[in-house]
């Protein structure tokens, strides 16, 4: 799942000050899950955001409205109702659903209001955890189920740095080693042997490195 | 308990008497499906509760908690009801008892009258008396919410019967009514026959009956009642002046040597004129002097202590330590003056006031007495019904129980606590009645109002005074007149009360409201009531809202009547506002495990799991120790001399054998989950910790209390210190140690009534007369004194201090300021004291001191299963009642009840009758199949649900899941109804029944729509 | 004092422990302001972070949230999320300037109706010095979608 | 690794008590093997133990090797005589049972069923020389077996009020070890320090020490053990730390974490008692950084 | 001979081998890494240059290394994975070897939040141990990572660190190991304080025979102070300084702890020394470089072999 967390009120704030009347629209899938931009957080931010303009006498208006997900067009097509008269989107979506306004609604400002952070896993209710980086070329198979390139700080792929104590990373004893994790999975899955192949330099274009990247179906893209 | 029956030929109930008690018999029995018929001679009931004004320790309106009780009993499926009626004779045996009733004519048929008042109007005086100061032609209804609501005619003072028959337009006048006599065939009788007050006319020294001015303290009672002849307001009766300063005086016709005194103490005049005093500080200003004057401050039930020392240091009240002598009146003024003595002077005192309030105590009524003779039951030399320590609602004839007033001098809780016992020995292998078809006789079908628009209907109580006589209430009805949906507001007097609730169905009717707003006191303890009512109007009985203008705006208002009008306004249209936005809902139910579970092993636990199980469940009764018994295992003898170790011995082998009860020794709770009906609690058992859980329908906790040992007065330092129970024991087992003592010396309160332990132990002054008594058995010889602060041996108790004064055992006040002084001197002790009359300090030496130390609650214990239970506690540990007087042995949470000294310090028979209360109290439960769990659930909205488990992982009870098609799922019947979920539900796809978003948010708007 | 500002407080009181508490502070009749309005919810677990928002934004001048003392929730911990999710909205006023300070979340248990009391007293006062939420006196412009 | 291995090995084993049910539903039983799988060693399947009649330590073991947790199953000989000991120790070797822990029944009168008849044919001593005859291939009667077990075969130590007692106890486990006993399982800790001695007392007897550690649940059970069992060694502080605590089952479930950690490094491993509370022995082990 | 560093004929003589580090200068000036090479001259086989050691920018190490071999010594190009992809690190060996650094040290790095940029982003495009097999195809096989030949390969002598007091444990033996598949040739290890465990872990590689495929020198810093000692010892990650070291240096007045920590090192050294398959010390005086040459010359190690 993607994670993400509101922006501070004052940027937001920023972005919708020169604004009289403006579309406040959340996501039901991701930010919904991490809660960060589904329903409820757009009531509160919306209730936010008036109360803080109200203050100084400014009357902001705010719709509301919370997609089923912002990163298909054909949900985003259900703002063409509502857009007309306003003036600026501020979206609680990921990226992705920023983008997607952006992109079909060339005349209207699109604002972020959560900044959107890693893919994760809840760990318990309320904290989300980096799980992935989205690569492109998984290597879990080789280090028991757990992605160095994800959770190890140094993305090293071949074993811990001679920083890690008690299992944790030198950067925070809040952070577990990757190597740490991988070594006692492996362990208890009998790959130990297998740690002392090396793993060869990555081919980072799979990853981001290669540009942009795009999944075609062929067969299900007509 | 010897008296089990083995078969029953009826299974009906004979409840006699309508008071408080009785009511409350009928209804347990009711409630757990026992057919009931109660009677009473006059022609409404409620007794003596619904003639006081407010009671202590709460200060209560009493008419509002009664009055669900007395409607409930109107319209009971299981009860009939049968005013005007004596009972003439009892024939048979337990099990199959024949009963004649005679029935007194009340030319009213009350199924037609509507108590429209016609007939009053126009002949007043053809109408009874109506109790206390009234001197006006009385209205025929005793109090507002009689029951049943029918006026009653007197028509032998009647001049014109036929133009009464004419002026009654509902045709309910029945001049030709006559005498009737009627046979009834019942399994077992309960008497609920109460007592009278004593009629201090025919004393000579305080002027009662001679000057006006001199009063009961019942009359002044009906003063204060809003519904009584003043209307609430304090006057004289002299010159209708406000009097400024009132005395009371304690022990009118009570603790008296010689007739009309009789020798025992009402127990609840203290408490009542205590409470009289305080009332009258509180609504009439301090400007009034109240005075006090008693013998001994007899404040022993439950935080009653707390509430004389509130009445002394927050009130101040007076309180003189005297008996007065006479009272005068002063003829120019009609004030009185008294003449008394106190310990600090020598001389007589002379203080005059504006009017004498005297406390007068209980006598059984000569009905009684011969109604006692007709039934062939013993009586105490008292007249009081005769029964044992052990079995304290069981009179001397089997299958015939008593409760209340007749069984001993005791104030309401007490009353209550024994109703509920005598409803449980009287139901004991009594068959259960067959089922009533409740819903489909009493209830109209439900109105459908979806898509209609709000008709909102709005009635404002006052409540007698509790809120009319702070806020303008017409003003209030007529504010909600204007407000959005609302079709009709109407003050409606007194919410509760019967006619009031009629009139609520009607006027649903007439208007065809579809929303229902009370203002009145707490949804709390009226909302089921208000909810029955716009049921049988035929609306779901959730589009309703109270608003509580009593408890949360008025009576704390009281001061800024201006502030708590507009609070009034606020909250009705808050409620108006909220109600507009409800739609009906179903309630859920679901079965109910039959069986119980009983923590704590001693005399209350076992009374109570024995109890159980004789009405056939299943009972795991669990015990900490590694053996039944608790802390009566130490005591001997009761106060009246019965055998108490040979009682625990049977008892103990009886509920060891008893094929449906579990022991479990050493058993520990450490887990509990589930709701009333469905618990299950998990426990560690046995010498090695074995767990189970066990599931249970209700739980009873008897865990006791523990004997105080303070470290004072070289206790466990010294060998001739020791606690009353250690007496106990050594005046059982070591007899020649007793007759060698030549002089004992007792001290009182040793570890109570003191800043640490503020509450009285109850129990202490009893088992110091008790152990003094049986000392002097042993060894006449023996010089005993009794150091105290106030002698507490209330009801019978004081023919036992009587006798101890009588036979020498020396009774010696020391004051609380100034304790006594305790030092050893080889095998004895020396107790330096100072002597209060005389005022000089005085020095014993003693071959034995004892203290009376008293109980306190086992904190630990009762702290670990408060949060185990999640159950109140009060401050000094002991499980805190859902409600001190009408609930005194329901706990908080639904299906958990208290008995015994885990309640508060008690004796051996009020264990007993609490633990016999607690197994009616139980049955009312378990005797249903099913457990209606309401509607306050969560429900979820599929299609808004993003499935991301916040919900699954905040309910503290794990009842949500993701289900097959992907979406969060709650079971109804196992959602406790928090709402946690609804408010962390980041797609807002949950709702709480009951308590919707838009209902709040309507709440608040509502509220702040004046803010602008 | 004529002008005195007499501040509007909307108070959600669970129904196990505070709210009867508050019955508790009437029946002792203990007198306290009444600036105080009480709204019953379930459990203090069920006030949504929302209802305190929307209180403030139609100008509620002081918010409290009253529940079960720590461990004697009748819901486990209801209260205890209710008191992060007061301590997360005090965050989110002081961000845009209402104040966090005019939110509090209170513990009590059904037997302190002197405490009830009290607190009602306290909060009104500390409410009074804090001044009228600034956002009153202003319309309110939400305007709802349906789809919302 | 298998639990003798990592006891060979000298690593720290963790070993979680799992009482079998009394009746035949065994679902929480196998629900809570689930939830601890991957987290313990091995289970310890007492045998009718607190001598309460219900599923038998071999069934018991039987069912946990199925859920792929490793078994030690104990042996009482208060219930069984040597006939029917030796059957059932043959039976637990072929049917995958390879742990076995000898140990004295409690007098019955502490049971559910105080009527019955104490066997005791053999004592402890008695049984294990039994099992180590069985492995040398001979029954107690003589007669050579056709094929052997093999087992990893401990016994326990009793309570011990004073040092003296304690003293008494490790020659006794000296006695054990003699007659066959390869680790010894010790009483519940609450006060490492006074183990502590133990250990040292016992250092000699050259066998892994493995402590009880015994979650306490609440205030009634520790006050409990504080006063009735001074061979506790409870301190009262632990008592009020629980009593102090807002969530005191989660205070319990520290305390016993605590234990185990102070434990590392002192003995060669735990054994948990959870006391029918399984489903916290997750909750114990992060607790106790294990 | 596989390349022309000093150090591998000096190990390859089969002696001790001796090595230091400097740290280069937070500015645009040479002088300090002169002054310090300076001291250095004579009591050590070669120097090591750090790469923005700690993640706090200095001059580069390229840089410096070419400084001191302008001196006539010998240096070691240390490099990280942190700040630079694959392709600036084979530009840079190429260049270093172009002014005769023709040894270098092969290092992950330490990560930027402990330094003066932790806001900087973090390649790690390749790791260390991919390092080794970087420099190793370098120069044995004369290709790229793309594929192409490289004219005039870098006959780079390979070095990588070890930290035999990491955690996991059981994992620092096979951690060396893949080093060594890799190809390293030498391993400088972390600083040893605790030398029984050290001893372990040279026992494990004695054990799977590593000490005959690589050489490995011991990390040895002397400590100045009782306060540095407790620092290495709680703040320092991958450190294990046992008690009674740091009891040690507490135990004597502070004016004589420097002098106390040289000793510890001195006899650090003499009792290493006599471990088996261990072939020389890396002594790493942070900022203390003058003492070099006491702590070189007491524990025995002089002179340094001419080769």
């Amino acid at each position: 799942m993607i994670t993400a967390e509101r922006k501070p009120m004052e940027e937001i704030m920023g972005y919708v000050e020169p604004c009289q009347r403006i579309l406040l629209v959340g996501c039901n899938e991701c930010v919904t899950v991490c809660a960060a931009g589904g329903r409820k957080e757009v009531g509160l931010l919306s209730s936010a955001l008036q109360m803080a303009f109200m203050k100084s006498g400014k009357v902001l208006q705010v719709k509301e409205l919370t997609l089923e997900r912002q990163c298909d067009p054909e949900y985003v097509e259900e703002l063409v109702r509502e857009i007309d008269g306003v003036d600026a989107v501020l979206s609680m979506a990921c990226g992705c659903g920023v983008q997607e306004i952006a992109r079909r609604f060339r005349d209207k400002p699109v604002f972020p209001a959560v900044n959107t952070s890693f893919m994760g896993a809840s760990e318990r209710q309320g904290v989300w955890a980096e799980r992935c980086q989205g690569c492109g070329n998984c290597v879990l198979g080789l280090t028991g189920g757990i992605c160095p390139i994800a959770r190890c700080s140094k993305r090293l792929l071949n074993g811990p740095c001679g920083g890690s104590t008690g299992g944790k990373c030198e950067i925070s004893p809040d952070v577990d080693c990757a190597w740490h994790l991988i070594w006692e999975r492996m362990k208890a899955l009998g790959m130990e042997k297998s740690y002392e192949q090396v793993m060869p330099a990555r081919d980072w274009r799979t990853s981001r490195d290669g540009g942009p990247r795009k999944i075609v179906r062929e067969d299900l893209a007509l | 308990m010897g008296n089990r029956i083995s078969s029953s030929l009826s299974n009906r109930v004979l409840v006699v008497g309508g008071g408080m008690g009785g009511i409350k018999t009928a209804l347990d029995l009711a409630e757990a499906g026992r057919d009931v018929v109660l009677v009473d001679k006059a022609y409404s009931i409620g007794g003596f509760m619904t003639q006081l004004d407010r009671t202590f320790p709460t200060n209560n309106c009493d008419l509002c908690t009664i009055s669900p009780f007395l409607s409930e009993s109107g319209r009971n499926l299981h009860i009939e009801l049968l005013t005007m009626t004596q009972v003439t004779e009892v024939k048979g045996e337990a099990g199959n008892f024949t009963v004649s009733l005679h029935t007194r004519p009340s030319f009213i048929d009350v199924s037609r009258c509507t108590a429209c008042g016609a007939c009053l109007k126009a002949f007043p005086e053809c109408v009874r008396f109506t109790p206390g100061l009234d001197h006006r032609a009385p209205t025929c209804m005793r109090y507002p919410q009689a029951t049943p609501n029918a006026y009653s005619i007197d028509i032998k003072k009647c001049s014109d019967i036929e133009a009464l028959v004419k002026v009654c337009p509902a045709g309910a006048i029945i001049p030709d009514d006559v005498d009737r006599n009627r046979s009834l065939a019942v399994g077992a009788i309960v008497l609920s026959t109460g007592a009278e007050l004593f009629n201090p006319d025919v004393l000579t020294d305080f002027g009662s009956g001679m000057y006006s001015n001199v009063i009961t303290g019942y009359d002044y009672e009906r003063i204060l009642s809003a519904s009584g002849p003043t209307g609430g307001i304090l006057v004289r009766p002299s010159d209708g002046k406000a009097p400024k300063t009132i005395a009371w005086i304690q022990c009118v016709g009570s603790r008296g040597a010689r007739p009309p005194y009789v020798s025992y103490c009402s127990s609840v005049c203290c408490m009542y004129a205590i409470k009289e005093a305080v009332v009258t500080k509180e609504r009439f200003g301090d400007g009034i002097e109240a005075t006090l004057f008693y013998m001994d401050m007899r404040t022993s039930g439950k935080d009653y202590e707390l509430y004389y020392q509130r009445a002394k240091d927050e009130y101040g009240i007076h309180f003189v330590r005297s008996r007065p002598h006479t009272v005068e009146e002063i003829p120019e003024t009609g004030d009185l003056s008294i003449t008394y003595a106190t310990t600090q002077s020598s001389s007589l005192e002379r203080e005059v006031f504006d009017m004498v309030v005297l406390s007068t105590g209980f006598r059984v009524s000569p009905d009684v007495v011969a109604l006692a003779g007709e039934l062939g039951i013993e009586l105490n030399r008292h007249n009081y019904a005769k029964t044992s320590s052990f079995d304290p609602v069981a009179t001397s004839r089997p299958g015939i129980y008593v409760c209340g007033l007749f069984e001993a001098p005791k104030d309401i809780p007490e009353t209550m606590v024994q109703a509920s016992a005598a409803a449980h020995r009287a139901s004991t292998n009594l068959t259960v009645s067959p089922k009533k078809e409740k819903d489909s006789e009493a209830f109209p079908p439900e109105k459908d109002v979806r898509g209609l628009d709000p008709r909102i209907g709005i009635f404002v109580c006052d409540c007698g005074n509790n809120i009319g006589g702070v806020i303008d209430v017409d003003e209030v009805v007529k504010y909600a007149r204007g407000l959005p949906g609302v079709v009709s507001s109407e003050r409606i007097g007194y919410g509760c009360g019967r006619d009031a609730l009629s009139r609520i169905v009607s006027e649903i009717k007439a208007h065809d409201l579809n929303r229902v707003v009370i203002g009145g006191c707490s949804p709390r303890s009226h909302e089921t009531l208000f909810q029955d009512t716009v049921r049988r109007a035929g609306l779901n009985k959730y589009l309703l809202e109270i608003a509580n203008i009593r408890d949360q705006d008025t009576w704390v208002h009281a001061d800024r009547p201006g502030d708590a009008l507009d609070k009034a306004k606020d909250l009705i249209r808050m409620a108006a506002c909220s109600v507009a936005l409800t739609h009906p809902l179903k309630g859920h139910t679901v079965p109910v495990n039959k069986s119980v579970l009983v923590v704590g092993g001693g005399v209350t636990g076992m009374n109570a799991a024995l109890g159980l199980a004789d009405q056939g469940l299943k009972v795991f009764l669990v015990e900490k120790s590694n053996a039944l018994g608790g802390v009566s295992t130490q005591l001997r003898r009761t106060l009246e001399g019965e055998d108490v170790r040979a009682y625990m011995e049977t008892l103990i082998q009886e509920t060891l054998h008893h094929d449906n009860i579990q022991v479990m020794t050493n058993a520990m709770i450490v887990d509990h989950s589930g709701m009333s009906g469905l618990f299950k609690t998990g426990l560690q058992v046995g010498p090695r910790w074995q767990y189970r859980q066990i599931e249970h329908g209700v739980a009873i906790l008897a865990t006791g209390a523990v004997p105080n040992r303070p470290k004072q007065y070289l206790l466990d330092e010294h060998e001739a210190v020791m606690t009353q129970l250690d007496l106990e024991g050594v005046i059982e087992d070591a007899p020649e140690r007793v007759r060698g003592w030549r002089r004992v010396v007792m001290i009182q309160c040793v570890g109570s009534r003191t800043k640490e332990n503020p509450n009285c132990s109850r129990i202490c002054c009893q088992a110091a007369v008790k152990n003094a008594l049986r000392i002097l058995e042993l060894n006449p010889e023996a010089l005993i004194t009794v150091l105290y602060r106030d002698m507490r041996t209330y009801g019978f108790q004081e023919d036992a201090f009587r006798e101890a004064r009588s036979r020498g055992v020396i009774f010696e006040r020391y004051d609380v300021d100034d304790t006594p002084d305790v030092r050893g001197q080889g095998d004895e002790v020396t107790v330096l004291f100072k002597e209060l009359i005389l005022q000089r300090e005085l020095e014993l030496t003693a071959d034995c001191l004892v203290l009376s130390t008293g109980l306190i609650a086992d904190d630990e214990v009762t702290e670990e299963l408060s949060m185990i239970f999640r159950l109140p506690r009060t401050t000094d540990g002991y499980f805190l009642e859902d409600h001190v007087k009408l609930r005194p042995v329901d706990l908080p949470v639904p299906g958990f009840f208290v008995a015994g000294t885990a309640h508060s310090p008690k004796t051996i028979r009020e264990s007993v009758a609490q633990a016999h209360a607690v197994v009616a109290r139980a049955m009312t439960v378990l005797a249903k199949d099913t457990m209606d769990l309401g509607a306050a659930v969560a429900r979820v909205d599929a299609d808004r649900c993003a499935a991301c488990l916040i919900c699954v992982r905040a309910c503290p009870f794990g009842v949500p899941f993701i289900n097959a098609e992907g979406y969060s799922e709650i079971d109804p019947a196992k959602c406790h109804g928090c709402g946690v979920c609804a408010a962390e539900c980041p797609a807002k796809a949950i709702q709480l029944m009951e308590y919707e978003d838009d209902q709040i948010m309507a709440k608040l708007y509502g509220l702040l729509e004046r803010v602008k | 004092m004529a002008n005195r500002f007499e501040p509007v407080i909307a108070a959600f009181c669970c129904h196990y422990c505070s709210y009867t508490a508050a019955d508790m502070a009437g029946s002792m009749r203990l007198s306290y302001p009444p600036n105080v309005h009480i709204i019953r919810v379930p459990c203090s677990g069920k006030v949504d972070a929302i209802h305190i928002m929307k209180a403030f934004e139609k100008g509620a001048d002081g918010v409290y949230v009253a529940g079960c003392l720590e461990g004697d929730c009748h819901f486990k911990n209801g209260n205890v999320r209710a008191g992060r999710r007061v301590e997360y909205v005090k965050k989110l006023l002081d961000e845009i300037g209402i104040g966090g300070e005019r939110l509090e979340m209170i513990t009590m248990s059904a037997g302190m109706g002197e405490l009830f009391a009290r607190t009602a007293s306290d909060f009104t006062e500390k409410i009074r010095k804090e001044g009228p939420n600034p956002v009153k006196s202003l319309p309110g412009a939400a305007v709802r979608s349906a789809a919302g | 690794m298998s639990f003798r291995k990592r006891l060979l090995a000298g690593e720290f084993v963790v070993l979680a008590e799992m009482d079998t049910p009394k009746g035949v539903d065994i679902s929480d039983l196998i629900n809570n093997a689930r939830r601890i799988k991957g987290s313990v060693d091995a289970v310890v399947v007492p045998d009718m133990d607190k001598d309460v009649m219900r599923i038998s330590a071999l069934g018991g073991g039987v069912l946990m090797q199925q859920q792929g947790l490793e078994a030690i199953i104990r042996v009482c000989f208060r219930d069984r005589n040597r006939v029917a000991l030796q059957g059932e120790i043959l039976s637990a070797h072929v049917l995958g049972i390879q742990n076995l822990i000898v140990v004295p029944g409690e007098d019955v009168s502490f049971g559910d069923h105080i009527e019955t008849k104490a066997v005791n044919d053999l004592d402890e001593i008695g049984l294990l020389k039994a099992i180590q005859s069985l492995e040398d291939g001979i029954d107690m009667a003589g007669f050579e077996l056709k094929g052997a077990p093999s087992f990893t075969v401990g016994c326990t130590v009793a309570p011990y009020t004073d040092e003296e007692e304690m003293k008494r106890e490790i020659a006794f486990a000296e006695k054990k070890i003699a007659a066959g006993a390869e680790f010894l399982i010790a009483p519940p800790v609450y006060d490492v320090a006074w183990f502590a001695k133990f250990v040292e007392g016992a250092r000699t007897l050259g066998v892994p020490i493995i402590p009880t550690v015994f979650l306490l649940k609440s205030v009634g059970i520790a006050r409990y053990i504080s006063i009735n069992e001074p061979s506790a060694h409870l301190p009262e502080d632990l008592v009020t730390r629980i009593r102090k605590s807002s969530d005191r089952t989660g205070e319990c479930v520290k305390i016993a974490g605590e234990t185990i950690r102070s434990l590392k490094g002192l003995s060669q491993g735990v054994q948990i008692d959870a006391l029918g509370w399984e489903h916290l022995i997750p909750a114990i082990l992060e607790q106790a950084e294990v | 001979m596989k390349t022309d560093s000093r150090l591998e004929k000096v190990l390859k003589t089969g002696g001790l081998a001796v090595t230091s580090e400097c740290g280069p200068p937070r500015g645009a000036v040479p002088e300090k890494i002169r002054e310090k090479a300076a001291m250095l001259k004579g009591y050590v086989d070669a120097i090591n240059v750090t790469d923005n050691q700690t993640a706090v920018v200095r001059m580069s190490s390229l840089a410096a290394c070419i400084f001191i071999r302008q001196m006539g010594l010998s240096a070691i190009l240390q490099m990280v994975a942190r700040d630079r992809n694959r392709i600036a690190m084979q530009s840079d060996i190429l260049g270093a070897y172009s002014h005769g650094v023709d040894t270098m040290l092969c290092l992950s790095g330490d990560h930027p939040k402990f330094g003066d940029h932790p806001m900087a982003a973090n390649v790690y495009d390749i790791d260390s141990v991919q390092m080794v097999q970087m420099v190793k195809q370098m120069r044995d096989e004369g290709t790229f990572q793309g594929g192409g030949d490289i004219e005039n390969p870098p006959k780079m002598y390979i070095g990588a660190a070890a930290n035999p007091f990491a955690d996991p444990f059981e994992l620092r033996v096979p951690r060396l190991a893949k080093k060594v598949t890799a190809g390293v040739d030498f391993i400088q290890t972390q600083c040893v304080y605790n030398l029984d465990k050290f001893e372990r872990w040279m026992a494990q590689i004695r054990e799977r025979g590593l000490h005959e495929k690589v050489h490995i020198l011991a990390g040895i810093t002397p400590m100045k102070s009782a306060g540095m000692a407790r620092y290495m010892k709680n703040r320092v990650p991958g450190m294990d300084v046992p008690d009674e070291l740091v009891n040690r240096m507490a135990g004597v007045p502070k004016e004589k702890q420097g002098a106390e920590g040289l000793t510890i090192a001195v006899e650090s050294i003499e009792r290493l020394k006599e471990v088996k398959g261990l072939s020389g010390f890396h002594i790493m005086a942070i900022e203390w470089e003058e003492k070099v040459p006491e702590i070189v010359e007491r524990a025995g190690l002089l002179p340094r072999p001419e080769v």
